[in-house]
């Protein structure tokens, strides 16, 4: 696959396509080939389940022949062979700033999102939103057309409307998304020329604006924050969840682990120390992790920054300040590691955290010396000066006040998402005109006159930078399906009145960036790399303004020590659907979270310690009273949070998005059967944001919580945190790995091998068959002190391997069809403040795999390849392998989960376009599993005979990788074929760490993992 | 007592015995023969919305398979050719059918596409790769019949899992040199297409996969 | 000089003043007698039971296997613990029948017939499940090696694979045995029965049947042979079944213990549920002169001894997992006692382990209600024993990530109830229409039956035999 | 209603008291040199073959022959499918692996047997047989209840209707009977 990756199919020809009819007839689906097999496979679904029901007909399966019509091409593309797929560079706009792909699409609909090698911000990966994003593309309930006032318009009635309505006189206000788009910043300059005093903000309910207005404060400059975390020795995180958080999270997952990389005892690694009240991805990754209240955060900063300002010039302005935690271990500690890592360290703070703590933040590091090394400040030209939230909240009142004849909105939902107390409704209801560009339906559609629905950034022309200001062009993989438009294409029609081509705009702005001399070569260079490269922001010599002393004074006097007993409420940004965004991905929805494992909802979560004054435990209900305003939630202990905190995801409790996002229990509510023991209450609704208010915008520090005595079922994917001192996920730190460093395989005892290195197996009663030697044999390798846990290989697989959705209520049956999960063990004595270890499983593919003699008809035998192969279309369903799985990654369709996904939703036929055609589509009662994506090991295998002339069949190394290796941020996967012993595979399985899980059943798995190293600093224990 | 059965039911025992055995073997055999692929499937012969024949284009002009079916060598799918490949010719060449080149020509005005049958097909769970065959050298007509000879596409081979499974365990007797395969009447020099076979599979290094995943995911 | 010994002779098999003719009488009039109020309303219930049953497994075949309890660790539930714990009581039937028979136990005369009966209706039971508890039911043909268009065949390596040719094996020689044992009962019947329709259905299964002691020659060789085969079968299903766990490698199920172990639980339940049936039927035809107390006794003991067979198995089990030093054994071991499932184990203690102790008191293995209490407990302790083995192993095993908690669903409660419906609904046609004793070998063990009884006849006249014969050392023997 | 006129004798039917004296007549028949008679009883009695003079049954052999047909076809089979059948790899075993043909093994041997046993049984007795002449004889019902009978058929070479008749009355028959045809 990425062989082909290297050089991707120009887009040129693709580009012809799209002004070409064929291809719009296309778009109707009516592919060559994988269209029909797809409709097909669901007509034959169907008569399987007609079958359940009359056995007898069986036999007369094959008479029953559908028939089935064949539509070729009118003129086809050159490049589109049917059967093989394309590869197109585009990129994702992620909260901000753009991050690379490759898109993978087969006759021309878009099946699987890539990361793109040549692309800084992905290095090749990504995350889970990216890898969702198709399922995002695909949503039955998008927006369907342009409304105004819930009348179906089309988009002529829309451009005449802007046209009487946006004239120069016009006093506007534009209210956009955080949007990197350098064609949307020309357009943007082109409107504040054209309406006079035009007001332009932008808004992010959990964007940088306080980091961006913290360094404005520091520096009297408006600057984004860019860690280098592979540069770094020592990692200070203030509650800065780095590693899922932020619209750089991908870039930042990849340098922390190459910062922990360990290839011999003789390499050394990064050490993290995070402070923080939620148990975020970013501490359970923490060497070492202290749990304080998130309005501590603040004053332990001030507290290490003072006692810092003791040894180093450049935080004067912290002298002599102290607090309760002045004299606390971790600041003396800190302070000394820190000061021994000059220059080799970061201080992050989180995006959440005041604006004051970022200033502090930047001063540290400025102290540190860290700026230029391990800190980079950029100065973004596409930022508005001031401080967006200040000026999102004059706008409000402004319009409120119907200063404005009209309101243009971009991408936002403010009227789910902004503070309560701003009532965001009264101002659009004040405002004369109001429209909104929007992918759903949402809140803020529902109030506004127009309604343009927007076009999915795989179905449209943009561009953007990245983080740290890559340029990078956004081409459309396929054509809007619901006719959608880009904020280009709609801010041009504000602007002119007329309809503008994405193409051309986007061109038209890419022409101040290229030469003209020969602009279409370049052009097409960047369209086939996805980047024009060396264009990062400048950073321009920074020091600390004069004013930043008094104002941390001031910051000072408002940083208070909370009462001891005081509840604190903090609203985190959720770590799937961050704000709701992507609420209506089932994929985001049905994976499990990182730390908690909770699916489809959020809960209030909080200490054992606090659970137990409450007097609750999970999923007991709680109501929690803030400001006036009360929301019931289910109750979870998450044993690690700070007590006297609770900590809510936002974004839930959504009404008429969609059937996933909605306050329900996702795609299985009504048509499916519900058991009976298993009884849900239903609420209003789990919206936190009506806590969020002005001068309290993310946490609460003093909240009322009751215990209702109701029950709320939470559908959690892992009910039991410990390993029962079992060796499944080991872990050792640094020094014993260099003291001993085969400790890993060490830690079970296996008769007859004393050192255990790689493939050294007891023995069988038997000689074992081997597979053939002119055949690859594949083998993986998974790296724990890489893996974070994020979840990514999950849902990669699932958009690979067309695995379904199945509904909260399966969950929580414990019916899930991930095939690979990450499993996450609490360790530690202290049951209150444990560690966290992370174990992505996917089937192990055994040599001698105990789930194959157990099968009575040899459905699951194997292959001569050395996979565990799972031949579906053979499976009966006794369901004996899963019992016999000692790894318990096999996944059973208890119901008919592939026809209910595949078939649900107001336009069915959309959701099936984003299933690979590579991979059979699972009926009702066979079991399923991993196998290493085997439909691309088959592909790379038959090219490489195709290349070969069949001299060979093994794929050469690299070019083949599974889903789940491809899409992984943190590099942690390696996979490839063992038996070519310069394979990286086998390199990384001869690492001292490298060891088999449960090897003492002896099932000679092809997938080992290397042992989880930490780093903890001796002077804390 | 009296008698509760005639004399003549002492007869009826062994008739019933042998009835039934007869029976149970025509049942087998019955559905071995009636339910099997090869009675089903084979000779599937749908009418094509254009009545286009091969026996005049690939047999009588001898155009190759490849010249419309581009794909074969180096996709899974075989592809069904594009209106324009029949344009390619038909808009200068008139046939002895003007109604049918009309038609053709329609359908490339309008770009509405051919709604062609599909003849020889396998279930969605079985991943067929063509380029892979030929590549092997495994011709077309060993699956798809005298192609060259027919006015109407039918389905000649049963296409069942033991017909595959077959040729993979011993695929010497269906090899033939790759330049040969779409060569519709070619035969094994020396009349013995096993050992001819065999000389390939060691030439070219072929190996047929058995297992399950081969063809199944 | 002269020594001589008393010999005391076991009590009668067949109590009361009962001639050939009597015996006749009581069983074979059974299906001329009217039927009891009691059948008819018992048979409803079967009925109805029976219905449920249809109904639910439609349903469960229409909606698919999610409308059960089970989830990802216990991918088997309540469908393979009904289907064991009904093998298990299938078990008493050809068991009592074949190994008593080899054994020359004449008691067994009274029982076997309806034990067989029993036998058969329960492996009816037990092999609905196996069978519907897989995915796709409309294929399930492909466990058996019936050549087909695909060239596939089952792997003959699974015992799942071995089970089925086990219980299917075991229910058709059952049938065999039971049906060889009925002819000449039939012919008894054919020739007492009055009405055409009887008489010519009789008359048809009876074969034809006239007794001829040439045919008995044969007879009893083909019931001997039958006997010596279905003895070590008896214990092979069982012991097949019980592969079906010890063969796979899930910790609780790995052990080689299961074969005998599994075997003497089927015993003792087995027997749980002939005397729970025994004790019903005698008393509702009045059979207590054949179905006498101390036949039930000598049942009784069988059942304490194999229940005290189960405990020490339980016994052995925690012994091993603690010595064998396997965390993964131990960790379940201790589940299985404080875990989750701990009531279920509580529960199993009780019926397998005390339960059979009370069998020690010559007082309760001759009352009738304290024996079917005892064997109530035993039948309920045998299914909560496979819910332990199956559930609790499966729901908590290597991966503690992936533990969860089983729970039945509506559909499993009513299917089990279900599966007694069609269990009783056959049950009571048996004894409505067949001979529930072994009439002819009943006769055969009375003491009129043996020529020699006719010697001597001064000595023993009208005292069925059942008086003490002085041997005298000097008389050879 | 069938009569004794358009019927032919087809044998004579003796009842006796007791399995004893059936035992005896028995004995007496056969040493007369009888071969074409049979005796009847609700149960078999013991020591009658003796005394009639019947020979072990060849049972045995049918079932050891059907035994053998189940458990060679059985090994066969399994050898076949798993080595050249459908030559898999199932978690790594050999492809010839005589544990596993152990219990399907057994059990088709116990199944053949069993039906050799049965139908071998009712083979050698000529069963199923619903019409028989005994049938015609009112008094047989007893034979399947608390009769105890002897028949001596027509076709016999010693069979003569007065010195039969005779002999079965020295044997203490209690009751005679001409059965026809």
């Amino acid at each position: 696959m990425s062989k082909t990756n290297e050089n991707p199919t120009y887009w040129k020809s693709l580009n012809q396509l799209a002004n070409n009819e064929e291809y719009k007839k296309f778009l109707e689906r009516e592919f060559p080939e994988n269209a029909s097999e797809l409709k097909d496979g669901m007509s034959r679904k169907n008569f399987l389940r007609i079958m359940g029901a009359s056995i007898a007909l069986a036999g007369f399966a094959a008479c029953r022949r559908p028939v089935e019509k064949i539509l070729p091409y009118k003129t086809r593309p050159e490049e589109v062979v049917p059967g093989n797929p394309l590869y197109y560079a585009t990129a994702m706009p992620y909260r901000g700033s753009l991050t690379g792909l490759v898109v993978e699409t087969h006759e021309g609909r878009p099946t699987k999102i890539e990361g793109n090698t040549e692309h800084p911000a992905s290095m090749g990966n990504t995350n889970t939103q990216m890898q969702g994003a198709i399922l995002g593309l695909y949503d039955p309930d998008r927006a369907h057309g342009i409304t105004s006032d819930g009348q179906k318009k089309s988009w002529d009635d829309f451009l005449s409307f802007a046209k009487q309505n946006f004239t120069s006189d016009k006093k506007v206000a534009f209210l956009c998304e955080a949007n990197s788009s350098l064609t949307l910043n020309r357009l943007k300059k082109d409107a504040l020329k054209k309406f006079k005093n035009a007001e332009w903000v932008t808004y992010e309910p959990f964007g940088e604006q306080n980091a961006l207005e913290g360094n404005n404060q520091a520096f009297g400059k408006k600057l984004r924050t860019y860690n280098h975390f592979d540069k770094a020795k020592v990692i200070v995180s203030l509650d800065a969840d780095f590693l899922q958080q932020g619209s750089e999270n991908v870039t930042n997952i990849g340098n922390y682990t190459r910062g922990r990389a360990l290839e011999s005892t003789k390499d050394s690694m990064n050490r993290l120390y995070a402070v923080e009240s939620n148990y975020s991805l970013t501490g359970s990754n923490a060497d070492h992790r202290l749990r304080i209240k998130n309005s501590e955060v603040e004053l332990f900063t001030y507290a290490l920054a003072a006692s810092l300002a003791d040894k180093i010039g450049g935080l004067e302005a912290f002298k002599g300040y102290n607090n309760h935690f002045s004299n606390h271990s971790w600041v003396s500690v800190l302070t000394e590691d820190l000061l021994n890592n000059k220059g080799e360290s970061i201080v992050a703070a989180g995006n959440d955290q005041n604006p004051a703590v970022h200033a502090a933040v930047a001063a540290i590091n400025m102290a540190l010396e860290n700026k230029d090394k391990t800190v980079s400040y950029y100065d973004v030209p596409t930022f508005e000066t001031g401080n967006d939230t200040q000026r999102f909240y004059e706008l409000t009142r402004d319009l409120k006040a119907g200063k404005y004849d009209a309101l243009v909105m971009i991408g936002t939902n403010p009227v789910f998402t902004a503070p309560s107390d701003l009532d965001f409704s009264s101002a659009l209801k004040a405002t004369k005109t109001t429209v909104l560009l929007s992918q759903y339906h949402d809140e803020t559609a529902r109030q506004t006159q127009w309604h343009v629905n927007r076009a999915h950034f795989l179905e449209q022309w943009g561009d953007g930078t990245s983080y740290t200001g890559v340029k990078s062009v956004i081409q459309p993989m396929i054509q809007p399906l619901y006719g959608g438009k880009s904020e280009i294409e709609y801010l041009y029609a504000i602007i002119n009145g007329t309809s503008g081509d994405g193409h051309k705009l986007v061109r038209e702005t890419w022409k101040s960036y290229l030469s003209s001399t020969n602009f279409e070569n370049q052009w097409e260079k960047i369209l086939h790399d996805g980047i024009l490269p060396n264009t990062e922001f400048d950073t321009p010599r920074v020091s600390l303004s004069s004013s930043f002393a008094t104002y941390m004074n001031q910051a000072f006097a408002q940083a208070k020590k909370p009462g001891d007993n005081e509840i604190e409420l903090v609203i985190k940004p959720d770590n799937k659907i961050i704000d709701g965004r992507y609420g209506n991905i089932g994929w985001l929805q049905e994976l499990p979270d990182p730390v908690t494992k909770i699916t489809w909802d959020n809960v209030a979560l909080m200490s054992l310690k606090t659970a137990a004054t409450f007097g609750v435990k999970n999923e007991d209900v709680v109501s929690i009273t803030s400001g006036g305003k009360t929301v019931k939630l289910a109750a979870w202990v998450l044993p690690g949070h700070a007590d006297n905190s609770i900590t809510i995801w936002a974004g839930y409790g959504r009404k008429g998005i969609g059937r996933i996002a909605d306050d329900d229990f996702g795609i299985y509510v009504d048509n499916k059967y519900k058991t009976l023991p298993f009884e849900v209450h239903k609420f209003e609704s789990k919206n936190v944001f009506p806590f969020v208010t002005t001068d309290n915008p993310l946490y609460h520090t003093s909240v009322t919580v009751k215990k209702t005595g109701e029950y709320y079922s939470i559908a959690s994917t892992q009910d039991h945190s410990s390993m029962e001192g079992r060796p499944l996920a080991r872990q050792g730190t640094l020094d014993t790995y260099r003291e001993d460093p085969h400790f890993a395989p060490e830690m079970e005892e296996v008769a007859g091998i004393e050192k255990k290195s790689y493939r050294k197996f007891p023995d069988a009663l038997y000689t074992p068959q081997e597979g053939y030697d002119y055949l690859p044999q594949w083998g993986m390798s998974i790296d724990l002190n890489s893996c974070i846990g994020c979840g990514t290989c999950t849902i990669a697989c699932q958009a690979e391997n067309n695995i379904p959705v199945v509904g909260k209520e399966q969950v929580k049956r414990g019916r899930e069809m991930h095939w690979v999960r990450t499993d996450r063990y609490f360790i530690g004595n202290d049951a209150g403040d444990p560690e966290i270890i992370h174990q992505p499983v996917p089937c192990m593919q055994c040599e001698l795999a105990p789930c194959e003699e157990v099968c009575p008809v040899a459905a699951t035998t194997h292959s001569r390849t050395g996979l565990n192969q799972m031949t579906y279309n053979r499976c009966i369903g006794t369901r004996y392998c899963a019992n016999n799985c000692p790894y318990k990654v096999r996944r059973f369709n208890f119901f008919n989960f592939s026809k209910e996904f595949l078939s649900s939703g107001d336009d069915p036929e959309v959701i099936q376009m984003a299933m690979n055609p590579d991979v059979t589509v699972r009926f009702r009662g066979v079991m399923e599993k991993c196998t290493y994506c085997v439909q691309r090991l088959n592909r790379a295998q038959i090219d490489r005979q195709l290349e070969t002339k069949n001299q060979s069949f093994k794929p050469v190394d690299g070019s083949v990788q599974t889903a789940c290796q491809q899409a992984c941020p943190a590099n942690a996967i390696n996979f490839g074929d063992i038996s070519d012993p310069n394979s990286k595979v086998v390199k990384v399985k001869h690492n001292e760490r490298n060891y088999i899980m449960l090897d003492v059943l002896n099932t000679r798995p092809r997938t080992s993992y290397l042992a989880k190293i930490r780093n903890p600093n001796p002077k804390m224990s | 007592m009296s008698q509760i059965f005639p004399k003549w039911a002492n007869r009826v025992p062994k008739r019933l015995t042998i009835g039934s055995i007869v029976l149970l073997n025509a049942i087998i055999f019955g559905v071995w023969y009636f339910f099997s692929p090869r009675y089903l499937d084979v000779g599937y012969q749908p009418i094509q919305p254009i009545p286009y024949s091969h026996a005049i284009h690939a047999g009588k002009l001898g155009i190759d398979c490849r010249y419309c079916h581009t794909s074969v060598e180096k996709s899974p799918h075989a592809n069904i050719p594009p209106t324009q490949t029949c344009m390619n010719c038909h808009s200068q060449i008139n046939s002895k059918k003007p109604k049918q080149i009309a038609k053709i020509r329609d359908h490339w005005k309008s770009g509405e596409p051919i709604k062609w049958i599909r003849v020889n097909k396998l279930p969605e769970y079985v991943n067929f790769n063509h380029s892979a065959h030929i590549n092997a050298g495994v011709g077309c007509v060993t699956c798809h019949g005298r192609i060259d000879k027919m006015q109407v596409v039918h389905q000649v081979e049963p296409l069942n899992m033991a017909w595959c499974i077959n040729c993979h365990k011993n695929p010497a007797p269906h090899l033939r040199p790759v330049s040969q395969v779409t060569n519709m009447n070619w035969k094994a020099p020396n009349g013995n297409p096993e050992a001819y076979g065999k000389k390939i599979m060691a030439a070219r290094n072929i190996h047929a996969p058995t297992y399950c995943d081969g063809c199944h995911y | 000089m002269s020594k001589s010994y008393e010999f005391v002779p076991e009590p009668p098999l067949v109590q009361g003043n009962h001639t050939f003719g009597s015996i006749t009488a009581l069983i074979g009039d059974i299906p001329e007698r009217e039927t009891p109020k009691g059948w008819y309303i018992a048979f409803g219930v079967a009925n109805l039971l029976l219905l449920l049953l249809v109904a639910l497994l439609s349903y469960l075949v229409w909606e698919g296997l999610g409308v059960w309890g089970l989830n990802n660790p216990a991918g088997w539930g309540w469908a393979i613990i009904n289907f064991v714990w009904w093998v298990g009581i299938g078990h008493a039937g050809t068991l009592i029948s074949a190994i008593l028979f080899l054994f020359r136990q004449h008691w067994r005369t009274a029982i076997n017939r309806f034990a067989e009966a029993m036998t058969i209706f329960a492996v009816m039971c037990a092999g609905l499940f196996p069978a519907f508890h897989v995915g796709r039911i409309w294929v399930i043909y492909w466990v058996f090696p019936v050549p087909n268009q695909m060239g596939m065949w089952p792997n003959f390596s699974s015992p799942l694979l071995w089970d089925v040719f086990a219980v299917s094996t075991y229910f058709t020689v059952s049938l065999l045995f039971w049906y060889v044992g009925l002819i000449p009962d039939l012919a008894t019947l054919r020739d007492r029965v009055k009405s055409k329709t009887s008489r010519f259905f009789y008359g048809m299964f009876a074969l034809g049947w006239t007794g001829s002691n040439r045919h008995w020659l044969n007879y009893e060789k083909a019931y001997m042979i039958l006997a010596g085969l279905a003895t070590p079968l008896v214990l092979s299903v069982h012991t097949i079944v019980s592969f079906d766990m010890s063969v796979s490698n899930v910790p609780g199920w790995h052990s080689t213990i299961f074969p005998p172990y599994f075997v003497a639980g089927a015993i003792y339940s087995g027997f749980a549920m002939v005397v729970s049936l025994m004790i019903i039927s005698r008393k509702i035809y009045g059979l207590e002169d054949i179905m006498t107390v101390d036949i039930m006794e000598k049942m009784n003991i069988i059942m304490m001894v194999t229940g005290n067979m189960v405990a020490f198995s339980y016994l052995m089990e925690g012994f091993m997992s603690w010595y064998s030093g396997y965390i993964y054994e131990r960790g379940i071991f201790w589940l299985y006692v404080v875990g989750p499932y701990a009531w279920g184990f509580w529960i199993l203690m009780f019926c397998n382990v005390i339960n059979p102790q009370f069998m020690w008191f010559k007082k309760v293995r001759r009352s009738v209600t304290l024996t079917f209490l005892v064997a109530t407990f035993a039948n309920i302790g045998m299914w909560y024993e496979r819910f332990m083995i199956i559930v609790a192993s499966l729901a908590t095993d290597f991966m503690p990530s992936s533990w969860a908690y089983y729970s039945p669903t509506w559909v499993d409660y009513l299917t089990y109830v279900g599966t007694f419906g069609l269990f009783f609904t056959f049950f009571l046609l048996f004894l409505r229409f067949l001979p529930m004793v072994a009439i002819s070998e009943v006769k055969a063990g009375l003491p009129q039956a043996d020529p020699h009884y006719y010697e001597e006849d001064d000595q023993l006249e009208g005292s069925n035999g059942a008086g003490s014969i002085v041997i005298q050392p000097n008389e050879s023997v | 209603m069938e009569t004794k006129e358009n019927k032919q004798l087809h044998g004579i039917l003796a009842e006796f008291q007791n399995p004893a004296t059936l035992l005896h007549a028995a004995e007496a028949v056969n040493n007369a040199g009888y071969n074409k008679f049979d005796t009847f009883s609700p149960f078999p009695i013991h020591g009658i073959e003796k005394a009639m003079g019947l020979k072990k049954s060849k049972l045995g052999w049918i079932v050891l022959g059907f035994g053998l047909v189940g458990l060679i076809g059985a090994v066969w089979l399994m050898v076949w499918v798993m080595s050249s059948a459908m030559p898999l790899s199932i978690s790594g075993k050999p492809l010839i692996d005589p544990p596993i043909y152990v219990p399907i093994a057994f059990e088709l041997t116990v199944l053949l047997s069993s039906f050799g046993a049965v139908f071998g049984m009712l083979f050698l007795n000529g069963l199923p047989k619903p019409y028989n002449p005994l049938f015609n004889s009112e008094n047989f019902n007893k034979a399947s209840d608390d009769g105890f009978f002897l028949y001596i058929e027509s076709e016999d070479a010693l069979f003569s209707e007065y010195k039969t008749t005779e002999l079965l009355k020295d044997a203490e028959a209690v009751n005679l009977e001409k059965i026809y045809d």
